[in-house]
């Protein structure tokens, strides 16, 4: 094992370097920029049963230290993305991917992880419950105990690959819904997902967001994301991803010490594209000035 | 797509509200006319996407509009000062499709990439007739530029004090074989209906990355869900579903 | 009425600028620098029934855009602001205040009001329910729509001020809280108040804040704070306060436009103590550049 | 306390991490030597608090150590450049407290308020003994600057490369009437145990706002809660509760 190696629900990472679902595509448009067989692994785009167009534009809005996106999940849908888009990714990545699910019901959850399962392409399926659940009134499966363990038991039900759990912070007890996840047979949990945010053009007087309100990121909500990471790491036994706002590998020790084995970088990849490169090859450097000798060893080294 | 520094070699003022900068630097990444590149500014988290003007292998010219704070910063910078760039974003014009006689229609800050676009088609022993919009005299830019490069130019001015009086639409040649236009999205829809032939409209989103990752920009096409940062910003007028 | 000036549950503001509590103590020391009679008004720092040293020091850490603190409430209790304090406010404050009043019970909230209640020189109540409750097991009132009701509930028996409830961010459903506030008879509310955010200093691999978390503030948490007062003024008929990173003129009128009938500037004051004049000095050039003729016709200026 | 602009006349390096900068500007507002300045710094959210070592009408120099991305960035800065700056903060040392012979007690960052507080005592016709503690012999500074002014000056280092080895608590003269210190709380305990007689401390704490607005700095005193930032940073050795 090299200095920056972890391991992920037991599959070894030659570090703990993932691109964030949504902020990665597919992966191959950022091999024409360098080799990302240099990441840990990475996460693609939200996908779903069926296709999807998304929420009408403008769906982007700028905030200080941060943006809010309202994309709503577009995607070609899983029988496309395992048709087109993962054959042109095992072109030029040679790891196992992390395949990032969403969906509007139990049901839909369960059949999209069933059709990822068979690829040997996937290493873990990362499951999104932030999404409304339409059967039950539209609110977010992440913000219900029972309806995120729903999904959890659901999907493990028709995979034999890990299955991480990505968590919605915009909860008043993070906490409580990563325990029923553990509980009901979660591999891992990845956290966080977007903070709901908003901003108002001054000039029409409008929502800048075509959706009015949408998921803030950047680095304005690493405090959020560290405190969250903290607290469920040290409340679960199961390896813990953590995210938000993370741009400098020193915002990867920090994300390691409050209890993640690994970490996903969203944002900063819209901004410079070359960002989780450039982690990975400043990482040796911020080591050496903690004193850090292996990465494994500093995982969760807070109390 | 590359990512380079480039030094801002002159930033001078076209009009009260319209600035013309040359930057050199590392042009390697652009291969059309109509692309785009994606500036990087102090103390703001996105990139401020702008069509180039013009480039050669030496650097390029930008022509920007203030409306806010990225393109005000923008302007007040100094030759000497560098920026960061993603440069040769977009799929931009494809001159290809063109036939003997080109008609360009700009309005407002939709004139500039139609500069490289018209040395282009003319590089090529094209025809090209250029109309160009604004509202008022006072916004005039750009006009001998065109004119320099051999293309027969019309200026529109909504106030009627500078050239026809009217939209672009208004002043429309009797025969061209294909259009390209750049401007205002209500323009666009105007110049859909007013031309008889095929041709290429350029549109503007707000991005999130540029580079088409994010899926921020997207729109609906005849042919599928495109990325108006990476599969346009050019569309062709046979693909566009118009939103009413 | 001025082109500045709002009315604040029946009482009149000459803008609706208000330092937030916390950051501009009980008034006095910001009057060395600047005549705080330019102020709409100003909540003053929270108080209790007893006397409090607070948290631990380190109590605060720096974040991208925003700060931690965990100052723990710390004040000479409410018979010694009532003796000591006020009395040195009302030789350089000249219009009627905002009692910001935090405690550990429901009982403990309505004495510390009721002293308030007698003095003419405060205005209004600002209820702060985000402390935890102690007979609760510690969980904040404010995560609970029964429990922060049954604090409004116990504070309006006890005053005829009006009562504006101080709400926290760290909730799934920020509305169905203010709507039970609203329902226990709350005259207004305001918010928000700092989300719950944590940092780690690399070198000690110790969190920075004795504490080890603490509220997050500063403009940072903009996005947050405009989302949460949008969805609140548009579901209660109480005037609502918007706090929350306001650092501008321009986030004043934003936060308006979302639904604020007057704006709290907090950390903004710890980073440059005249910021909150210089907003209202500055607030009639962006009015006129955003074509508003009077600030109280843009509240709730979005649909 | 005043919030004026300053501009920097020199920043130099002393040793390898700790640099000296001059500033002029408005200094009306400090009345004592051991009082601080709050520096804005862009795009850093939090002030910087800097103690002054020394100051006149026309300006003021700061001795700062470089431990984090504040005081790099400041490291960085040129002559010409200016600083958003509150000035005035804090109590300061209290001279008036001082009998004939003062005993100022520095280490390392925690000898330059003392250099503006020996020429306060000096001009007041004081003797000085000043005992400078340092790490190792190249991080040694103002040794000679304090005995320019007329005081007595010793030097201790860890490593005993240079001066005597050990701490300032190993040099302590036989007599004095009085004591100032500043330094590390490490030190600053043992200042305490080592001394016979009265004196004053100058602590250091996390601070949000640095002019007493926000309680972040709080501590417990024999006479009640005060605050570093402003009733601070300097607190008398009898009203001192340590921390064990």
């Amino acid at each position: 094992m090299g200095k920056l190696s972890v391991e992920l629900c037991g599959i070894p990472l030659d570090n703990p370097i993932i691109p964030a679902s949504g902020t990665f595509g597919y992966g191959y448009e950022f091999a024409e920029l360098y080799d990302i067989n240099c990441l840990g692994t990475f996460s693609f785009k939200g996908t779903t049963l069926h296709p999807r167009f998304g929420n009408p534009t403008p769906r982007i809005a700028e905030c200080t230290a941060g943006m809010i996106n309202a994309v709503g999940l577009q995607n070609p849908g899983v029988d496309a993305v395992i048709a087109e888009e993962l054959p042109k990714l095992a072109k030029v990545f040679h790891k196992p991917v992390m395949a990032n699910v969403s969906g509007f019901s139990v049901e839909e959850y369960a059949e999209t992880c069933k059709k990822l399962d068979e690829l040997s392409q996937v290493g873990w399926l990362e499951v999104n419950v932030s999404c409304p659940n339409v059967h039950g009134g539209g609110m977010s499966f992440g913000v219900d105990p029972v309806a995120a363990a729903s999904v959890v038991k659901a999907v493990k039900a028709v995979t034999t690959k890990p299955v991480i759990v990505k968590l919605s912070p915009n909860v008043t007890d993070i906490v409580a819904i990563a325990k029923a996840c553990e509980d009901a047979g979660a591999d891992g949990i990845s956290l966080i997902n977007t903070l709901l945010g908003m901003r108002i053009d001054l000039r029409t007087r409008k929502p800048i967001i075509a959706n009015k309100m949408g998921g803030f990121s950047g680095p304005a909500i690493f405090p959020v994301a560290l405190r969250m990471v903290y607290q469920v790491a040290h409340a679960v036994s199961i390896p813990v991803i953590g995210m938000g706002g993370v741009q400098s590998s020193e915002d990867v020790i920090e994300m390691m010490l409050a209890g993640a084995t690994a970490v996903e970088v969203g944002t900063a990849n819209l901004i410079d594209p070359f960002a989780c490169k450039k982690i990975i090859d400043d990482l040796p450097r911020v080591m050496q000035r903690y004193h850090i000798a292996s990465l494994a060893d500093i995982i969760k080294g807070v109390d | 797509m590359k990512q380079c520094i480039f030094t801002i070699e002159k930033n001078i003022a076209l009009t009260e509200s319209v600035f013309e900068m040359r930057l050199l630097g590392d042009t390697s990444a652009f291969s059309r006319p109509g692309q785009f590149l994606n500036i990087r500014l102090e103390g703001l988290f996105l990139r401020r996407p702008i069509s180039v003007c013009d480039y050669d292998e030496n650097g390029l010219t930008i022509v920007y509009k203030v409306v806010g704070m990225g393109t005000a910063q923008l302007s007040r910078m100094h030759p000497g000062e560098t920026l960061d760039l993603l440069t040769g974003l977009g799929n931009g014009y494809d001159t290809a499709k063109c036939g003997d006689h080109a008609l360009l229609l700009g309005g407002g800050v939709g004139v500039p990439p139609l500069y490289g676009l018209c040395k282009t088609l003319i590089a090529e022993g094209k025809q090209v007739s250029v109309v160009l919009g604004f509202n008022t005299k006072e916004e005039v830019f750009y006009e001998n530029e065109f004119r320099a490069l051999g293309a027969d130019v019309t200026v529109t001015t909504v106030d009627g004090l500078y050239g026809i009086k009217g939209f672009v639409t208004d002043a429309l040649p009797e025969r061209y074989d294909y259009f390209f236009t750049c401007g205002p999205e209500p323009m666009l829809k105007a110049v859909d209906k007013a031309t008889a032939t095929s041709g290429q409209f350029s549109f503007e989103e707000r991005m999130g990355c540029g580079f088409g990752a994010c899926m921020g920009c997207s729109c609906k096409t005849v042919t599928g869900f495109k990325r108006i940062c990476k599969d346009g910003p050019v569309l062709e007028k046979e693909e566009i579903l118009w939103e009413s």
